[in-house]
């Protein structure tokens, strides 16, 4: 059972919140929420911020310069591994959305595929092992897979045709978009293929404001859900406030790529309330990265993430 | 006049040219590289979204170059007047150059917030530099004549500063001014594409992920121009304010002479 | 050995005060440039006095350190012995140095705005006396817009308006015609009998030197050393035909002969 | 020279301390921020790491600055010589400057691939307008009455500019070489960091998301040490070999003189 | 009215050829630079003719044309009105131009490399005539090490040694002193006997005109134009005192007053 909070108080509060990235269909479900009014009638002025790359939220909500960030699972453990007091209070995408993209009849079909290939990474580390477990679990020999950190020109990369594959891209995003263009993408999702999955985005909170900023971060959270169940309700009206705030953003495009997310905006378990983390996923993936050497300390999964401030959930 | 319009109008229509041509014979994709036809039909479409998106950027290009200039001028004249200073400063000066934007930019939101000031902050920093050097260049180059003849006149070190040494200085502060507005476009650029909500560069972040790699170009387009425009808006100025430094070029106007090769 | 220099005063008083130069026995070489070049000694044991109101008026060949001499009583360069002991001098110098961006008037207002006047102040003092030097109508010309002699007029317009109370003349009028310079000399003795300074002249032009000055020295060929004094007692206005000064313009030449 | 050195040393040694202390009490997270002892720590920690990608990046910026001055070089004197091609191509040269390193990176990729070559483009790109700009600056403020002079002799425009205008510009192409060296270490992390497999920019890439920051504070330290050492090695390059433009200052070493303040 | 300039040779014969100059009716006024200012004209209508080999000298008060008319000569301004038909000709400019990167003998040399000498060869030729110019142990001197009339004299050996046909003289002995002066005229009017070079000479000195001069022109003030032409038949090597040349100074000067 749910209980109600008290009316919007007077004084609506500011909420710094920033982005991983710039606004895209990922975040279509927050704008959701501002467009159609939940947070206001939650009290809260939601302000979303654009990063200058996709790990400064964690840094900028570590100083105190922002109220909330949204970031992703293995950053945030990463983070808290050299000791931020940072808390994941809600996953906003359940599901892995890196994948390896590859083009047309240079594609490869299947993980075992990648042999002797070039592939296109983004540089970070973490997505660099999971080409190790990919390899692994395939079966084939990581040193004849030649990896180049292309940065954040994954799709040019691709499309320049120095490159076999790569990985980082998201299977949302940058899938979507190259079907669209009938460039015959091929998809291998993480999670498909080896890699223990995980929550691709996470909404993360100072530990402090966990303490003393519960009330807020349960009215966020509710208003977001909300904002989603809207979205899920009816896409066109969260497509269109998304493309109001971002004008830039092509309407077309975001509609397909947020079809395409529905699915892992929500819980596969239906009575899992919007936000939820699994804890087995959590302790699985955080094993998985202590494995890989990713994380120096011994660290609990427990802690890095609460459900606590959930619609439905804590209390 | 007429004839030289025409060669430069025509060099740029065989580059488009050229250009349209390897777009579609080129083998590469068009993602990667729009044909300027392409480029063209964006500007058209999106003018709406280009220009309110242009009005946001020049006005941080123009508000940064400002800054970059006062500050630019307040340091030469300090590490001009002073040795230690400059023996101190000059080199901290020459590393504050080699930051990396990555770096700075989250700082940068930390200290300033994400409104226009980070934003003014990266433009100022990567402007300030290509004034500074040839501004002080040009100040330690003044005839050393001059500064004895100043000394005997009684003059203090400030007034040679402001009679001679100054207007001295004037065509190497233009170098440095005409530097920085190339490089304003390029730093605002950088700048919004390390976390922004609006502006041209803001635009090319959002257009390359959406594959309208025709709107990004435009987007460049226009600022170009818009670093062209300024440029020789400078040039004119130079002509104007500092015009003594080609005797054979400007002063000679109207007075028949033989070509000296001045460049106008 | 002791030196001492004046040091430049910032803000010169505009009522020009009495004030002399003494140098005893001044010495200065110039390094060679290159390692193991030989230094060039410019000059050697060089003495020169000016009482306060006096012209004293330099002679000698070429390269034999007058501007030299100039610099180091202006307080300019350092010299390497002897002492000096001069009142705040203005320095004309032999290249014109007008600022290529400054109209003539401009320029010859330059001292005076060292000096503290503001442009205006310093255009109304300058404009009379361009109107003097036959100048009339080129207040606005910018150097490269003016002969060399209207240049080299500019120039002495603006040593003389500095207000300092010495004044330090490197061939003043060394590329005017022979008219033009008569006038200015004529000029300059009048503008010193009404208003006195101290002047030290350097000049190729023996007469000059004489029909100028109260003595007139005598230098040799580097390393330049005083070979000769001439006091010049004939009053003034002197004519050059006067039978003083050509016997003493005989003397003079015959000791630059020798 | 000695108590200059330790006042340039006292001032460094005060910013750092300032900095030790803001990252303890300033409240900003160590993650946006490090202590300079933490930088200290990296920096030998992580030396032989840091030492391995240096040489990589100092190497591409040592080509790419001598890339950047010869193709500047063969420009400025191609549009010095000529109005018309000035013209026509100064304001595609200005406009090339604010093409962004987001825009051209995946093309260069695609012609050039991943190896050296798109880094050495992107830094000579950066580099080749600061010393472009200054050089014609210099070359067109040469005094008309000496280009007269030699006309009288019967020069050639060539040997006009070999022998008179080459030289007096030289001031003018140092100030150029001075900045692009700065503009050079930038240009440079900017290209690791869109596609590369080592040097300091791809490691200070690889240490942003993992938290590192100490780590690429060090490498950015050991890259502004670089540049700060290459534009004094210009520096003292410009002193010797372009000397008679302070005829107050280097010249007058040896010879004893009131002070003329002029730059060293 | 027709304007014809000889365009500047690319690259002058070594060997010098005869050739003279030929100015007729030769007019050029400068605009006023800013709008509404007057116009300076600066010649009206002067002619002057040198035969290959001839000597001509122009004198004129400060500002009547001299070196205007100079650079018409050389081709390197158009007159406004007027035939020029000249030789190429090498400009000595009132200013010293020096190259201040250059040491004395590198000047020196300059113009022989513009006429195509390598380094080493105009080396080669300019160092024996620094030292007949008491230049010896300069060589290496950047111009701001040398003294006004040492930078005069590489200024005046660098136009000699350019080969050209006609030299166009700007008061090359102007910052010299008396003695050197003379030596200096002496040197010229030797050399210019052994190897004739038309020569136009502007000078302030009318002297000095008359000593090397096979003819003299007396300018107006400005706007310049002739006055009186002097033919000076007096046989050479000449001394100031011969009566012709002091008889024909009177008139010079009588003509500059009026
Ligand atoms: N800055 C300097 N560096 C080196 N040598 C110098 C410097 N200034 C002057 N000299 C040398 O000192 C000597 C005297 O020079 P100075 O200019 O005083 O001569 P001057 O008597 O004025 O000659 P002139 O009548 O030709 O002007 C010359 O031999 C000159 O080469
Ligand atoms: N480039 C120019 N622009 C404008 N006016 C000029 C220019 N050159 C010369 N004049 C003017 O033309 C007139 C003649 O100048 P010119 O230099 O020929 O005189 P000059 O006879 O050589 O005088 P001097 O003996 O003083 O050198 C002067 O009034 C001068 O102001
Ligand atoms: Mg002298
Ligand atoms: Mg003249």
């Amino acid at each position: 059972g749910e209980r109600e909070e008290p009316a919007a108080s007077a004084r609506t509060e500011r909420v710094d919140l920033v982005l991983d990235y710039f606004p895209n269909a990922d975040h279509a479900g927050i704008y959701a929420a501002i467009g159609t009014g939940e947070f206001s009638r939650a009290g809260l002025d939601v302000r979303p911020r654009t990063p200058s790359d996709p790990s400064a939220p964690l840094k900028l909500l570590a100083s105190g310069r922002a109220d909330l960030a949204i970031s992703y699972e293995p950053e945030l453990l990463l983070a808290r591994d050299k000791g931020a007091r940072l808390v994941s209070v809600g996953a906003l995408v359940q599901k892995p959305l890196t994948s390896i993209i590859s083009l047309g009849e240079r594609a490869v079909r299947e993980p075992g595929g990648l042999e002797g290939k070039t592939v296109g990474t983004a540089g970070i580390p973490y997505q660099d092992a999971y080409l190790k477990t990919i390899a692994e679990k395939a079966g084939i020999d990581l040193s004849s897979v030649r990896k180049i950190d292309v940065g954040f020109n994954l799709v040019p990369a691709l499309l320049s045709k120095r490159v076999d594959a790569v990985l980082g891209a998201f299977w949302n995003v940058e899938g979507v978009e190259l079907e669209r263009r009938n460039r015959d993408p091929r998809i291998l999702r993480m999670d498909e293929i080896g890699v223990p999955t995980y929550n691709e985005l996470i909404i993360v909170a100072r530990e402090q404001d966990v303490r003393s900023r519960g009330p807020l971060l349960r009215r966020f959270l509710r208003a977001l859900a909300r904002g989603h169940e809207g979205l899920r309700a009816d896409p066109g009206t969260a497509v269109d406030e998304l493309v109001k705030a971002n004008p830039d953003l092509e309407r077309g495009l975001q509609a397909a790529q947020v079809k395409a997310t529905l699915p892992v905006f929500f819980p596969a378990d239906r009575d899992r309330p919007f936000g939820f983390h699994d804890r087995e996923d959590w302790r699985a993936y955080t094993r998985w990265m202590r494995d890989n050497e990713l994380l120096e300390n011994p660290l609990s999964s427990e802690r890095a993430f609460t459900n606590e401030f959930l619609p439905g959930e804590g209390i | 006049m007429a004839t030289l319009t025409m060669i430069s109008l025509l060099i740029v229509a065989g580059l488009i040219g050229a250009w349209e041509l390897y777009t579609h014979v080129g083998g590469v994709d068009e993602f990667l590289l729009p044909a300027p036809s392409a480029v063209a039909e964006a500007l058209v479409e999106d003018r709406g979204l280009l220009w309110e998106n242009f009005v946001v950027t020049a006005g941080e290009i123009g508000l940064g170059i400002g800054v970059a200039v006062a500050l630019a001028l307040a340091c030469a004249v300090a590490l001009h007047f002073s040795a230690d200073l400059r023996r101190a400063l000059y080199p901290l000066l020459v590393g504050s150059q080699t930051i990396p934007i990555p770096i700075v930019a989250p700082l940068l939101v930390a200290w300033l917030g994400f409104g226009l000031a980070p934003k003014l902050a990266i433009v100022a920093l990567v402007c300030f530099f290509p004034i500074v050097v040839p501004t002080i260049d040009a100040l330690a180059r003044v005839d050393a004549d001059l500064r004895k003849l100043m000394r005997s006149f009684g003059a203090s070190r400030w007034q040679t500063f402001r009679l001679v040494e100054a207007p001295a200085a004037l065509p190497g502060l233009f170098t440095g001014a005409k530097l920085s507005v190339a490089f304003a476009t390029f730093a605002a650029i950088l700048a919004e594409q390390s976390g922004s909500e609006n502006g041209l560069g803001h635009l090319v972040a959002q257009a390359i992920p959406q594959f309208e790699t025709a709107r990004a170009y435009a987007a460049v387009l226009i600022l170009s121009a818009f670093a062209v425009a300024l440029f020789g808006l400078l040039a004119l100025a130079e002509r104007r304010l500092a015009p003594w430094h080609r005797p054979g070029g400007v002063l000679a106007v109207g007075e028949r002479r033989l070509p000296v090769d001045p460049h106008r | 050995m002791q030196t001492r220099i004046q040091a430049p005063e910032t803000a010169p008083a505009t009522r020009i005060e009495a004030g002399g130069v003494r140098l005893e026995g001044v010495t200065k070489a110039f390094p060679g440039r290159r390692r193991g070049a030989d230094e060039v000694i410019a000059l050697q044991g060089v003495s020169l006095q000016a009482a306060p109101g006096e012209t004293v008026a330099v002679v000698g060949p070429s390269g034999c350190g007058k501007t030299t001499l100039l610099e180091i009583a202006c307080g300019l360069i350092a010299p390497d012995g002897g002492t000096v002991d001069a009142a705040p001098a203005a320095l004309m110098a032999q290249r014109d140095l007008l600022l290529p961006w400054a109209g003539a008037l401009d320029n010859a207002g330059l001292a005076l705005r060292a000096a503290g006047a503001s442009r205006e102040e310093a255009r109304e003092e300058a404009r009379p006396l361009l109107r003097d030097f036959g100048l009339e109508g080129f207040e606005r010309a910018r150097p490269h817009e003016l002969s060399g002699g209207m240049r080299q007029r500019v120039a002495f317009l603006r040593t003389l308006l500095s207000g300092r109370p010495v004044l330090c003349l490197d061939e003043p009028f060394g590329a005017l015609d022979a008219i033009t310079r008569h006038e200015m000399q004529a000029w300059l003795a009048g503008a010193l009998a009404r208003e006195p300074r101290t002047v030290l002249l350097v000049t190729h032009d023996v007469e000059e030197a004489l029909v100028l000055a109260d003595r007139v020295l005598v230098l040799s060929p580097r390393p330049g050393h005083v070979v000769a004094t001439l006091e010049v007692g004939a009053p003034r206005p002197r004519r050059r035909t006067d039978p003083e000064l050509v016997a003493l313009r005989e003397r003079a030449l015959q000791e630059l002969r020798a």
